[in-house]
């Protein structure tokens, strides 16, 4: 499909929650420096793929994975995996904003703080670096040690997309990032996706087919816990090959 | 850093096995101290007879008139705080509206605050002598005064425990109540009270559990006589009055008299602990309903 | 008249039967409070807050009880506070669907229902004369830290409830260990509540008499405390003392004493509810 | 803070634990009282178990100085000496014990001994419950009793004096350790019928009605006798006047904040006694006891 | 636009919530034996509008209106109106089917009951006509007297509409009734209500633009509070006036 290496690839992958098989044996791979998406209808899996690709499901209880995931070649479910350091790799965003209810700058060296870091300049460079590059800075640098609560939602996605970004990841994880802002937040964020991808490679869950379409490469459909087709983004949206696709993306359900 | 965190996890879950600790504890202590004691009163004499006298030359352990004298201030308590605070928990969850709401709930709440060393002040020297001049031949020291004092102080656990469960009914059975023409009173007591009705049980059977275990309000105002009657006039003893004159009167350790405490207090806690139950038991069924 | 009428006119009825209930509760708390006020406020001077107990009624003071209660309260709260919170997180944060977990909340549940004067006999058995502490207030203090634990370990779980999940996932997904979200997030943004319920639990373990009278709080302190192990008297076993004296004089100081009381457990209550409130608006998910 | 007296002594340090006797209790706490202005640091901390209470305390050895409304009895000795102790009996006042019912109560003028026997024996329980089983004259109405709970010495020398036998007596009544409890008890109950110390009839003496009882012994006053300072002193309140005393045990009296307490007790307990209600002895007597007290101290503090 | 009779009529309609205003201006009439679609984005306030028709707002605090609603040419919130008479004018079915924890025969009869109506053969009788016009009669008639819970999702919001139809109402209101069903339940409700129409006034709010497509003559699409459009159905989806009405149907945003 591409030529560029495969950054997480998912092998024959099953997910349980207790007895209920929330995804069917997945077989994907997302690759380097690309925008992935994941489209499907509500409770089709989409979230659940997402994070199993950085374990975060571990902690809910009777969550259980078959199969493999692996993140440069590497499956992440092996035993010797410290979560925490697949962590720093792994980085994620959330539906809804979460910034913690610290100061702007703790929530943005926060990543840091917790692997030990107490070096003043170097916590402050990178707070700034990466609120520059979530074009946060000129916003926020006069409050950095106000309330990031008080940030409007838009800035509070972006704050956490920094937080994020402050721990150096190479993949970023997104579950629908926009669906809890208004449109001019969105058009932000989503060019700010644009931007990331030369450094990161991304992958991103969302609901409004227009985004996926507008930001990503590549383009999953997930259809009751089945990948049931994945392809570059503009060939899914135009000539999907399954019907259940081509139903979903004219909108017969969902 | 794997270690201290398995360590910490190991400190936190003792501070959760203290809480068996306690327990076991309570268990342990009520049972040693009541087996020595049944060891020397058969447990039919302590659950027949009719006179209780321990501390007597003529010793009858017969638990009943203390049992009465429980359930004779509970009975009153609840007879006082079941209407009143049922009524208030429809009337601020069905009439009134919010902000009346958020300023009588904790002023409500100030009710169950005060210590109850305080209500059975007030039993004694308010209650009782305005009693005294409509009932003549009310003794100074009576189960009704001090069972209505208990019933005012928990007022405001039954009217909050049952608007919790009157909340707790979705809101869409209200509407359809409302949606078809009835009014607030028929909404309330034709489809909320109904929904909420284990809710509303778990909060009374809370109230009596609390009643039966309250001792300082029957303590200073209800006597201290063991007595085998329902009469609400005259002094009455309670279990746990009896704890508190034993207490005061410092029997030695080791003596049946000693003893006697501990066998009234297993009996005092079987009870509250069977009421408990059976309401964590209900609730459990009913918030499962609404899940 | 109509049945719809008639109806009408029994929503009306129930409606200011209602509002009497209401108020009838509040009512009879404001004849109390004003009855107390008028019987005891003139008795409360620096006097009273600072003599020792003594036979005539108008020489005596609660010095020695108020400090007990001090000390009950300070000691109460090194207790029952840290393992409270930690019991709370347990529950809450690791323990969360286990057996054990399962095991735990039905016990905590019970120990809530356990009536106060139980404590006491536990106190008196274990404290009392297994560790030997006598009547002292480290006995006190332990008796009522285990009555109240119960109380602190179920706010603790509820402020912690109340942090949203998408708190702890922003945690996690930034490489942090269960600890450290604990730590860094969870109990922070829950501080308010916890605290909320500690004091509301303390203001509790102020008012309680019967646990007390059982380990062998003694009525007649002529001395304040001034370590654990010291004997020692509180504001309501005082108050409980001098209400079973029959002169009208020790009715009065009762009164006053009772206020001193009312006033320590209002103002926990009031401290209490104005940190719930400045938490709630601090903190807006 | 507390305040002290001119020539307060704050070199006495250590602490005096006292149980035992209700009735004893006020004049102890009042000497308790007025000692703390004189000794400051020395702490005294009273109980009120009750006479028997008391004396098992004392037994033991957990206490310093028991207050008693009667004497020791002989298994309270044997256990004491079991213990290895050894103890001096004080005699401190009288009393004389009163026999009350409420003011309202218009019928009952007098009672002879033998009609609180009939009341108060075993026997009596769950069978005299009403007014007019005493005389048929009273009314028919619930007999509601009140008295002193069996650890206290007056429960002793009341059952001694008037059933006949101590320690025995009928068990369904408001029994207390604490006279206050009492006093309150029949101060509001129109139908109640009680007994205690003299001291606690005196100091509520507005809101109780004492019973002037009858002994059927002429020899020492004839008729129905009140309870009174003179009555009680001369003996013609019988058969219900008694005296009150204090123990001291030996190895307490080798310590000199308690030999200090003591004397100053024997010094203040004439005046204090009148002012808490009960009966003072002769002025001679207080100084025999107070010799006692010293030959008992220099005696024990010869012993090992 | 038609010349049927207007049934219900908004004139100058304001609402708020304390200080918030949650409908601002409008002006819409719905016509008698038609089904009238209220369409637009989330919170535009179509549940709120739909909830002034019977006054279901009444009890909320700090809710009140500005303007008229004409029910048959008269002010439903002037003082004399009894709302308890209202409702039995204007019924109202929910998003959630919400049948009373009693049985099947007393949801139906709940409305008589409450009425004071007691004669047996007359509630017995409205029972089965209104199950047999809800095409429930078949399926529940051996159970009138088992749990209202025990029935489907889709069941129990039919036996919904039953209960309301059984107090005779001229108008019923309907709040996303299928949008808690599954796509054969909702079926049938949408061919229940191209039958009720014949008899009543109906009014839906709903999500699903299809649906409103299928089952109203006319509709209206909300706004943040603004009446944006009002027309003939067929109208409005196919030529719509406005560019946010444009916007909405084609799924640009909501
Ligand atoms: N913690 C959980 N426990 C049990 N089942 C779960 C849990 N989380 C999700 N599920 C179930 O797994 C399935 C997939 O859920 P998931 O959240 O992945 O869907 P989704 O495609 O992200 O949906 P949405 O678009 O609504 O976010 C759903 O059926 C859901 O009910
Ligand atoms: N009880 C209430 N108190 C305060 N504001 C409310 C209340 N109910 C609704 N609102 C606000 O009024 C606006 C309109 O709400 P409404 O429920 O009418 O929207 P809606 O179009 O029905 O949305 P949905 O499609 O989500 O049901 C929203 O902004 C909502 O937040
Ligand atoms: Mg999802
Ligand atoms: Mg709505
Ligand atoms: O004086 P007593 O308390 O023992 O009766």
């Amino acid at each position: 499909m591409s030529k560029k290496k495969n950054k997480l690839e998912a092998i024959d992958l099953n997910a349980y929650y207790g007895d209920f098989l929330a995804l069917k044996n997945i077989n994907v791979s997302m690759e380097e420096n690309l925008v992935t998406a994941f489209i499907g209808p509500s409770g089709c899996g989409k979230s659940t793929f997402l994070r199993t690709l950085n374990r975060m499901n571990d902690y809910v209880d009777g969550f259980r994975v078959q199969g493999q995931i692996l993140l440069d070649e590497q499956d992440i479910y092996r035993k010797e995996v410290q979560v925490d350091e697949l962590r720093k790799q792994v980085g994620m965003v959330f539906q809804k904003p979460n910034p913690f209810p610290k100061t702007i700058y703790e929530n943005v060296i926060y990543g840091l703080k917790i692997q030990g870091i107490s070096d003043k300049t170097l916590l402050q460079e990178t707070a700034e670096k990466t609120l520059r590059q979530t074009t946060l800075w000129d916003e926020v640098k006069d409050k950095l040690h106000k309330s990031a609560l008080a940030l409007s939602g838009g800035q509070q996605q972006r704050l956490c997309i920094a937080r994020a970004l402050a721990i150096s990841p190479s993949v970023v994880l997104m579950d629908e990032p926009t669906s809890a802002l208004d449109p001019i937040s969105t058009a932000k964020i989503e060019e700010l996706i644009y931007e990331l991808k030369k450094n990161y490679t991304i992958i991103i869950v969302t609901h409004n087919m227009q985004q996926a379409a507008r930001v990503s490469d590549h383009t999953a459909f997930f259809y009751m816990g089945e990948l049931v087709e994945f392809a570059k983004t503009k060939t899914l949206f135009t000539s999907p090959k399954e019907t259940r696709t081509q139903n979903y993306i004219t909108g017969r359900f969902g | 850093m794997k270690l201290t965190e398995k360590i910490i996890e190991g400190l936190l879950w003792l501070s959760a096995a203290i809480t068996i600790l306690v327990t076991v504890g309570i268990i342990w202590v009520l049972l040693s101290e009541s087996v020595a004691f049944f060891s020397e009163v058969s447990v039919i004499e302590f659950f027949t007879d009719t006179e209780w006298t321990p501390l007597f030359d003529v010793k009858r352990f017969g638990i009943l008139p203390l049992l009465a004298g429980t359930f004779l201030t509970t009975a009153i308590a609840i007879a006082v705080a079941l209407p009143i605070g049922l009524t208030i928990a429809i009337y601020l969850n069905e009439y009134a509206d919010a902000s009346f709401r958020a300023v009588i709930k904790p002023l409500l709440e100030i009710l169950a605050t005060i210590p109850t060393v305080v209500y059975g002040f007030f039993a004694l020297t308010v209650v009782t002598p305005f009693l005294q001049q409509l009932i003549p031949g009310l003794a100074g020291f009576n189960a009704l005064s001090a069972g209505m004092v208990m019933g005012i102080m928990i007022i405001p656990m039954i009217s909050s425990l049952s608007e919790d469960a009157i909340s707790a009914v979705p809101k869409s059975l209200r509407e359809a109540a409302y949606g078809m023409g009835a009014t607030r009173l028929q909404t309330a007591f034709g489809v909320m009270v109904p929904a909420a009705s284990s809710g509303i049980l778990v909060s009374i059977i809370l109230a009596i559990s609390r009643a039966v275990g309250e001792t300082m309000i029957v303590a200073i105002a209800a006597g201290q006589q063991p007595r085998l009657t329902l009469n609400p006039l005259v002094p009455v003893e309670t279990m746990t009055t009896y704890i508190v004159q034993v207490s005061l009167g410092d029997v030695p350790h080791g003596s049946l008299e000693y003893r006697t405490i501990f066998a009234v207090g297993i009996t005092l806690f079987i009870f509250t602990f069977a009421l408990n139950n059976i309401s964590f038991w209900i609730k459990k069924k009913y918030q499962e309903k609404y899940d | 008249m109509t049945n719809a009428d008639r109806n009408r006119l029994k929503d009306k009825a129930f409606q200011f039967f209602g509002i009497f209930c209401t108020f009838i509760g509040l009512a009879v708390l404001a004849v109390f409070l004003i009855d107390i006020l008028i019987d005891g406020i003139g008795r409360i001077d620096w006097e009273f807050l600072n003599n020792l107990p003594s036979r005539r009624a108008h020489r005596s003071g609660i010095y020695t009880a108020w400090i007990g209660t001090l000390w009950i309260l300070l000691l109460t709260t090194i207790i029952a506070f840290p393992l409270g919170i930690g019991a709370g997180v347990y529950l809450e944060e690791y323990g969360k669907k286990s057996r054990m977990a399962t095991i735990l909340e039905i016990n905590i549940a019970n120990l809530a229902g356990v009536p106060s004067i139980i404590y006491g006999l536990l106190g008196l058995e274990i404290f009392v004369r297994l560790m030997a502490l006598g009547g002292s207030l480290l006995a006190g203090a332990l008796t009522l830290s285990l009555l109240i634990l119960p109380i602190v370990i179920v706010t603790t779980r509820e402020a912690i409830k109340a942090v949203p999940r998408s708190i702890r996932d922003g945690s996690f997904a930034l490489g942090a260990s269960k600890w450290q979200t604990v730590w860094y997030q969870v109990l922070p943004a829950s501080f308010g509540g916890i605290l909320t319920g500690v004091i509301l639990a303390l203001s509790r373990a102020v008012g309680e008499a019967a646990p007390l009278i059982v380990i062998g709080a003694l009525a007649y302190v002529p001395f304040a405390p001034a370590s654990p192990m010291d004997e020692f008297t509180v504001l309501p076993i005082q108050i409980f003392n001098w209400i079973s004296r029959p002169q009208a004089a020790f009715t009065t100081n009762a009164a006053a004493a009772i206020i001193v009381l009312l006033v320590i457990t209002f103002i926990l209550n009031g401290i209490a509810v104005y940190l719930r409130h400045k938490w709630q608006k601090r903190i807006k998910w | 803070g507390p305040q002290y007296s001119e020539d307060a002594d704050f070199s006495l340090t250590g602490s005096i634990s006292i149980d035992g006797s209700s009735t004893v209790y006020p004049i102890t706490e009042a000497v308790a009282e007025e000692y703390r202005y004189h000794a400051p640091n020395v702490r005294t901390t009273i109980g009120v178990s009750g006479t028997g209470g008391g004396f098992k305390k004392f037994s033991r050895g957990e206490i310093d100085i028991s207050n008693a409304s009667r004497s020791i009895k002989e298994s309270e000795a044997e256990d004491a000496r079991a213990n290895n102790i050894s103890y001096l009996q004080l005699s401190v006042a009288y009393d004389g014990l009163t026999v009350v019912v409420h003011p309202r109560n218009t019928w009952v003028k007098d009672m002879t001994a033998a009609e609180l026997k009939k009341i108060w024996e075993p026997e009596a329980q769950g069978k005299i419950t009403r007014w007019n089983q005493i005389r048929p004259e009273w009314p028919d109405q619930e007999l509601h009793l009140y008295g002193a709970g069996v650890e206290s010495g007056t429960y002793d020398y009341f059952t001694e004096a008037i059933v006949g036998k101590s320690h025995s007596s009928r068990g369904d009544y408001t029994a207390s350790e604490d006279d206050n409890v009492l006093v309150q008890g029949v101060s509001t109950d129109p139908y109640a019928l009680g007994f205690f110390g003299y001291a606690y009839y005196e100091e509520n003496k507005a809101k109780l009605k004492a019973v002037p009882i009858n002994d059927e012994d002429d020899s020492n006053g004839a008729g129905a006798i009140m309870p009174s300072l003179a009555t009680v002193k001369d003996g013609t309140y019988a058969p219900l006047s008694r005296p009150l005393f204090i123990y001291v045990n030996s190895t307490a009296a080798q310590k000199q904040h308690v030999v200090d307490f003591l004397q100053f007790y024997f010094e203040e307990v004439p005046e204090l006694t009148q002012e808490v209600g009960y009966i003072p002895m002769p002025l001679e007597k207080y100084k025999q006891e107070l010799d006692k007290l010293k030959a008992f101290v220099a005696e024990t503090a010869k012993k090992p």
